[in-house]
């Protein structure tokens, strides 16, 4: 350790990892007694079927491994610390009632191969917010099944190819705007379609040419975000609709951007034939530091044959006014199959379930509304002199609930790059945008600020940023060297990847 | 206005006037007149903390969970002790609240914690490499299949018939977009047949143990697939890895599994973890997240997320998967399970299964009208068929308090009336006498021999 | 906030109280709706007996009210951070089980009034908690009522008099030992008594003499810690008590050093009558930053009769075999009444209940044998080159689960005092030892590792004391403006005394 | 070795070896051989984290806590909501194990939670100074009578029989030992009489509103004692101080309550916390630690204890009190509920409460065999008698899962079949109706009148 550290509660053993602090001998586990006749494993289970090391895991006392997490926990920069505007992110607060809920012995603990007339309220829970979303997104037919927003795309994209089976055509390509996130092309390819990219045009949206000179017989799907990534919404998307529809294809909506629009508008008054949900987005599952969430999708009638199985069924039970029952029902001919294990990540289920009760209409109409006002008056903050020169916004309009920035004026006159203006930010004690995405504009800054941040904070925002703007007219070299205040500072990531440790050999 | 918002309508209007609006309808203007809702949606009215908490509690207690009755219920997931060390961990905002940690220098926690849990599941598995994680064990199996095909772009996966029937049916649903036939193979006395396989098999497929409990003898199996030139995939039991010989030492080429009883809750099936390993040949294969080992510009240790260039937000359309948001809270919880188990706590609970279990199988084989239905060596499952009808006997079961199993009927036909017993060490000695005597009572009961019935 | 902020995740606006943060019409709270008729409040309520004003509390919504509150538990120094050797506080790790088993409905949400009937298991947890901890202390007869160490004191010096006035004497003194902890001398003037000091002879025992020469028949009684609050045992127990109960009075056991002990001998065999148990210090009961704590009380027979009530009483149920019955007795003539509400911090007790669960026997006298061991070699450590001559233990023998070392060296050669090295101790990023207590010790520094601490945690403290000192040698005044990393640096406490702003004026 | 030790076998040796003893007994030389334990002490043997869970949730179940029934217990401790967010901050590590802020520098987390806290409890109360936490409510009223002892050595209490009888009593257990007097004032009407007072009279000490729930003018009985040099010390419900006039404005000198209703746990009655306001004259006579506002060598605002030398560790025997550890976690939970329920929640909430109150009143009033104690305003709670034996009214009530609330008769004689009951927000007008109509019945059918029982 130098002289002085630079970090409160840095200590001496911090770069350590669990396993470099065990020592032979330790141990948080103490076993259950064995309470049956102990015979020799031998006779149990033959040595040749049996590991012949044990494997090399810490030894060490629960004090130990309690500070190790804690202190690790301590390296990480979260949602309830600070400002996070990561773009197509939405990352907005986390109810604490949520993880309350979820832990209730009767969710938490209930095994999912439980008899369904004992599971009654998970599967009413479900089916409630089935209901739910469906009227959301506008369309009749919820599955809850896939895990993540990519999960459900996956599941949209099948649905469309059993879709278009089903009526004897063999269909090969899948539309993709070129703004797309990642996963869209990543999900065509895996669900053996080819990708075909569409242009954007220069107001930021759908180039509608391209997409007609596109859109053939041969084209199973259009996949979008709407708003797009870079924060728009398609105006045109009635006539996209159209285009889409005219040659038979589906209409696939990424709803990592609903945040902006619940109850406001709904996908399926647009034309969209399938819509996937993040629950971890739009409707407050915690990340995590990298899930989990939860991709449920919303369809319409004619995709309804061939959602994944087990559907959730409600049945009145007679006429007796008793409440009615839910089960799950298994025979779906026509279904695509399982995407996944058992019923879907209900636990994800509770928090968003618990959210939309809180909420109502009006509760997430005011979610969309907020989160477009806070998003276009940090815009206007960031108009100001001193920052738009160098920060234009890429599409000079009103935005949705997050903006493009681009830094390339800003590379050009002050020499710092985006990623450097982000490392910058660091030390600000606030989380960046999202950086280099989308790719359609150069030096891209993804800005989503939610609607659970105060104007106060929002204004700091806008500060920082000024600040370091105006530190790199004099010093440009302080924003190439951030982050100055962090656990670790820029790392070697070429290196890491050049002779990949993915873990630790002891 | 709502608890989770802060904009007063005094902040609405200074903000409406720096952007130079007069209302927030005109920040809607892109969107088509026609479409924008004129009426609320129709939900149910807003409701106070206190209210949601009630709704939510209710719906609680019309579940039965493991504590309300006694649970021999696995096939898949199990009843584990969940150590409140992995709660408590799992449950501080540095580690539930982030992003996936896209800013390395203000995400070391997560990513040293990846770098710790990749560890463990190679030391688990006996692999050398492996991600920091995939949804879920039935879609792990799905997404293995998928590196197979881009490995060797063969056009068969055959598939054990000991595999979860989730894994196959997930497995079978994306097989079919890629054009591609599962084949399944029968077992054999609780055991996968070695089948023969020729040079369209991309993969084999197993499962250990298998779906009713059984330890396979995978180096047989191996072999069978290293001659025909496909790659073994395995799904395997974390827990049982204690006691068995590695899919590493045995020769898989992926191993893949349910992390569940890893410290994970049931949640009535999710939200759990996928673990994924594999050969250092499929490393620039592997789906997903992987946190790897540098150094920052002053030299200190640090990790980042590597070879992102697999990755779907690099490669788009030629990634090796579209997986983005995976399961990293609950791979966590994993790492922080396997460390309190520690080096040696694993290896005497996957023990302690093997005893417990075989006391279990050995006291319920006894009772009249059971029978077991292999006698392969077990570690914490088993199969048993009853000589009377399944779901009868479940239901008197249940009106002890006793939740016996998973029947098998559903799955496997041929066992209609079969039934999976699973433990944990939450299963005590005790626990298994009662199971006997109550399962015991009920095919006495609905032995379709005994003629008095009500 | 300055161009680098000092520490990470500092943000713009830390400095601001809940209630800056406040905003008319912001709430986290939404109530539940009104269900019965509206009507005036002056009809229920005459104005006259209303508050005129709102009290004036922040106005915040959830979002901001988490990170308030989350970004300040950022600025604290916690057991679970890293190494906090607090003597006389007994530091030891908190069991995260405990939080896990107190927050069971059936224990958290047990109302104190439930008739004793619907409240058989907290009565019996009470009821098996008194039993061993009176076998822990080899004293009969226990009570949990009182809420901390010095309620234990009180309770233990009111039972004293009682005792006293039963046999019809009236006497008036307590002795306390010279090091005493505060508590011992406020508590004795807090119950009517006069303080008398006894000394501490040079190894640091109490000075038998002067005991003798104080002990009269006006004392009521003699307060002690044992091991005293210097880490050592007093060997000459058996004397002492001798010499106390031989004019009549009774021996008091402050446990506040209990850990030192447990399983290895017992205040009872020492002739102890009274013993007070910090459950927050020995038991686990997390310290939650100046509490909750208990104070249970464990006495001898002839103390019983003047217990404070009610007290918990079981019965066998009949022959039949059936479970006990517990119950409370309020009937109790000679007792001293209620020291508080209800039954005691119960919140406490199923944790430290869940503790000795835990350990058994075997357990608790690890615990004690480690704790030793641990000061013992933390000690020896400290005996180096470079730290003895500076700091030198105040009584050169083996210690018990702690000990004093005098900063007086180091304060004549090096000119930085014990409270320079415990501030500069804050940026090596643990917590420093008590200083300035016991205050018969010059410059003291009370070190307390616990028994749940490593031998690398150890090695790295006495790492971190000797570089400070190696450090001071060329350099005193780093140590003197430390601590430098910290959130905020030394604090004009003498300032806020002169002019006390004890709230915010808004 | 323990999972909470981390000192194996090698460690010891290594370090006994540094210490120059050979063995761990050695170091306990100074322990007379006659006093050492030869025996293991008689405890139950050590178990497994999983067993001591079993055993304490089996406890847990033998409770019926307020989940399980319907109930109106009140009496002090309350059935408040516990939003989400206290336990989700007070759980926090950074809170939850640290100790008193001795150092002030890496503790102003708890010290701004403390001055934050003090803050609002000046505002509920009206009073200028508050200390930062006592151990709970009646002993706080002693600690309060202590001050009044302090400021005036004056050798009489006056206590309304309107203060709850445990804080009656833990007053008395010390004013004994203070050589003090302690006389009781009759309620009437419901109310405190004002009572004569001399000048032998230190305090006189009430409660807001009284025990049996009534609303006192506190303005009259505050004017008495000021007319005789006394102090008033007024034990207060803080939930209930949303609406009632402040004892500050209302002249009290002391005000003092329980905090459990803000944001505690019920948790069989402990820990949470006693609240204590004073007037600034009375600053320096506070018990305990308080937090206080001051700048550091950087100019940075920060908070730091103060006022120390009011205190035991440094004032010893002639410290204000000698109170050490107090309640610092609940008191940081009291004022995170506090500012969840916010400046205009609080006063909702307590109208809310008023409201249902009123409505409860009136209907139980109704009932048969139901009469109120008093007609004066109330708040939340109130009392009544019923024309039946209340132990046997209770227990009938209770078979239809409703628990009616405290029986009066052990604390005040003569309402031998008195019933105190409470409300908070939890309780909807569907559960007074519920409990009107079980109660209704209960008494009917208890009723001395009626003849046929079982
Ligand atoms: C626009 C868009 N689509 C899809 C995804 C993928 O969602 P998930 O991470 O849940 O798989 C994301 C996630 O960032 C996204 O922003
Ligand atoms: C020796 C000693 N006695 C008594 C006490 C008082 O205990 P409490 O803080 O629980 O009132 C302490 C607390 O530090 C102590 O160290």
């Amino acid at each position: 350790m130098s002289t002085t550290p630079r970090w409160f509660g840095e200590a001496a053993g911090d770069e350590l990892t669990i396993y470099e602090r065990s020592r032979p001998g330790r141990r948080a586990f103490v076993a259950p007694p064995l309470d049956v006749p102990e015979r020799p494993l031998d006779e149990l289970l033959p040595a040749r079927l049996r590991r012949s090391q044990a494997p090399r895991l810490p030894e060490v006392s629960e004090p130990e491994l309690v500070r190790h997490y804690n202190r690790l926990s301590k390296r990480n920069f979260d949602l309830d610390t600070g400002f996070y505007p990561l773009g197509s992110c939405t990352m907005k607060h986390n109810p604490k009632l949520h993880e309350r809920v979820a832990a209730l012995d009767g969710h938490a603990r209930l095994h999912p191969l439980q008899d369904p007339r004992y599971a009654q309220g998970a599967l009413e829970l479900m089916w409630q917010l089935q209901q739910a979303l469906a009227e959301i997104a506008g369309l009749p037919f919820v599955s809850l099944q896939p895990s993540a927003g990519s999960h459900g795309e996956l599941a949209g994209v099948l649905l469309t190819r059993a879709y278009h089976e089903d009526r004897g055509q063999h269909r090969t390509k899948v539309l993709t705007p070129d703004n797309a996130h990642g996963t869209n092309p990543a999900t065509v390819t895996m669900a053996g379609y080819e990708v075909v990219k569409v242009g954007t045009d220069p107001q930021g949206n759908v180039d509608l040419d391209d997409l007609r000179s596109k859109a053939g017989e041969d084209v199973a799907c259009l996949m979008l975000t709407n708003p797009s990534t870079v924060g728009l919404f398609e105006s045109g998307i009635e006539e996209i609709a159209k285009i889409v529809h005219g040659v038979g294809a589906t209409l696939y909506y990424d709803g990592a951007n609903l945040n902006a629009i619940m109850g406001i508008c709904r996908p399926g008054d647009m034309g969209f034939d399938i819509v996937h949900f993040n629950l971890h987005k739009s409707f407050t599952q915690p990340h995590g530091g990298g899930g989990p969430g939860a991709g449920p999708i919303a369809v319409s009638e004619r995709i309804e044959p061939y959602l994944p199985r087990p559907v959730i069924v409600r049945r009145a039970s007679g006429s007796n006014g008793a409440e009615p029952e839910y089960d799950l029902d298994y025979d779906r001919p026509k279904s695509i199959g399982r995407l996944r294990g058992f019923h879907g990540n209900y636990g994800v289920f509770v928090r968003s379930y618990a959210y939309i009760r809180s909420l109502g209409a009006a509760g997430l109409r005011e979610v969309s509304e907020t989160a477009v006002l806070n998003a276009n008056y940090l815009l206007a903050l960031l108009r100001r002199e001193g920052v738009a020169e160098y920060l234009p916004a890429a599409y000079d309009r009103l935005c949705m609930h997050e903006f493009v920035l681009s830094g390339a004026p800003m590379k050009r006159e002050l020499k710092i790059k985006t990623l450097d203006l982000a490392k910058r930010l660091l030390d600000h004690g606030v989380h960046p945008p999202t950086v280099y995405f989308p790719l359609i504009v150069d030096e891209a800054l993804l800005v989503e600020p939610t609607e659970t941040e105060t104007k106060e904070t929002l204004d700091r925002f806008a500060e920082a940023i000024a600040g370091i703007l105006r530190e790199a007219r004099e010093d440009p070299e302080t924003a190439r060297g951030a982050p100055y205040t962090t656990p670790v500072r820029r790392l070697d990531e070429a290196g890491a990847a050049r002779r990949p440790v993915v873990r630790q050999q002891n | 206005m709502s608890s989770y918002i802060s904009t007063t309508e005094a902040d609405r209007r200074e903000m409406l006037a720096a952007i130079g609006v007069g209302s927030v309808e005109e920040l809607f203007a892109d969107i088509p007149e026609r479409l924008r809702l004129r009426e609320p949606l129709e939900l149910d009215a807003p409701r106070s903390e206190q209210e949601v908490f009630e709704e939510l509690r209710a719906l609680a207690a019309r579940n039965v969970s493991v504590e309300q009755e006694l649970s021999f219920l696995g096939a898949g997931m199990y009843d584990h002790y969940v150590p409140a060390i992995v709660d408590a961990i799992t449950g501080r905002s540095e580690f539930l609240t982030p992003y996936t940690p896209y800013q390395p220098e203000v995400s070391q926690g997560t990513l040293q914690a990846m770098f710790e849990y990749q560890t463990a599941i190679c030391e688990l598995t006996g692999l050398p490499v492996a991600n920091a994680s995939v949804y879920e064990g039935p879609s792990a199996v799905a997404a293995a299949g998928y590196v197979a095909k881009l490995e060797n772009s063969r056009r068969r996966f055959v598939v054990s018939q000991g595999v979860h029937p989730h894994a196959r049916e997930a497995l079978r649903t994306l097989a079919h977009a890629w054009d591609m036939e599962v084949e399944e193979v029968a077992l054999k006395d609780g055991v996968t047949a070695v089948p023969e396989l020729d040079e369209e098999v991309s993969a084999l497929v197993l499962q250990q143990p298998n779906f009713l409990g059984a330890v396979e003898d995978l180096e047989q199996l191996t072999a069978a697939a290293r001659e025909a030139g496909a790659l073994t995939i395995c799904s395997c039991d974390p827990i049982a890895l204690g006691v068995l010989k590695t899919p590493g030492e045995c020769g898989v080429d992926v191993a893949v599994g349910e992390g569940q009883p890893l410290g994970g809750r049931l949640d009535f099936g999710g939200p759990s973890f996928g673990f994924f390993a594999s050969t250092e040949a499929l490393l620039r294969r592997l789906p997903g997240r992987i946190a790897g080992e540098t150094r920052d510009v002053d030299g200190r240790r640090g990790f980042v997320l590597t070879l992102q260039t697999r990755e779907q937000h690099i490669r788009r359309e030629r990634a090796t998967s579209n997986i983005c948001t995976a399961q990293a809270l609950n791979a966590l919880g994993g790492v922080i399970y396997l460390s309190w188990l520690g080096r040696r706590g694993m290896v005497e609970l996957a023990e302690l299964l093997v005893r417990r279990t075989a006391y279990a199988r050995e006291r319920l084989g006894a009772v009249e009208g059971v029978s077991l239905v292999h006698s392969q060596p077990v570690v914490r499952e088993f199969a048993i068929t009853l000589d009377a009808p399944v779901q009868r006997v479940v239901e008197r079961c249940r009106e002890a308090g006793v939740n016996p199993g998973y029947a098998l009927g559903h799955d496997y036909p041929e066992l209609s009336d079969g039934l999976l017993v699973a433990l944990t060490e939450r299963r005590t000695r005790a626990d298994i006498d009662r199971l006997c005597e109550v399962l015991g009572s009920a095919v006495q009961a609905e032995h379709p021999r005994v003629e008095a019935r009500a």
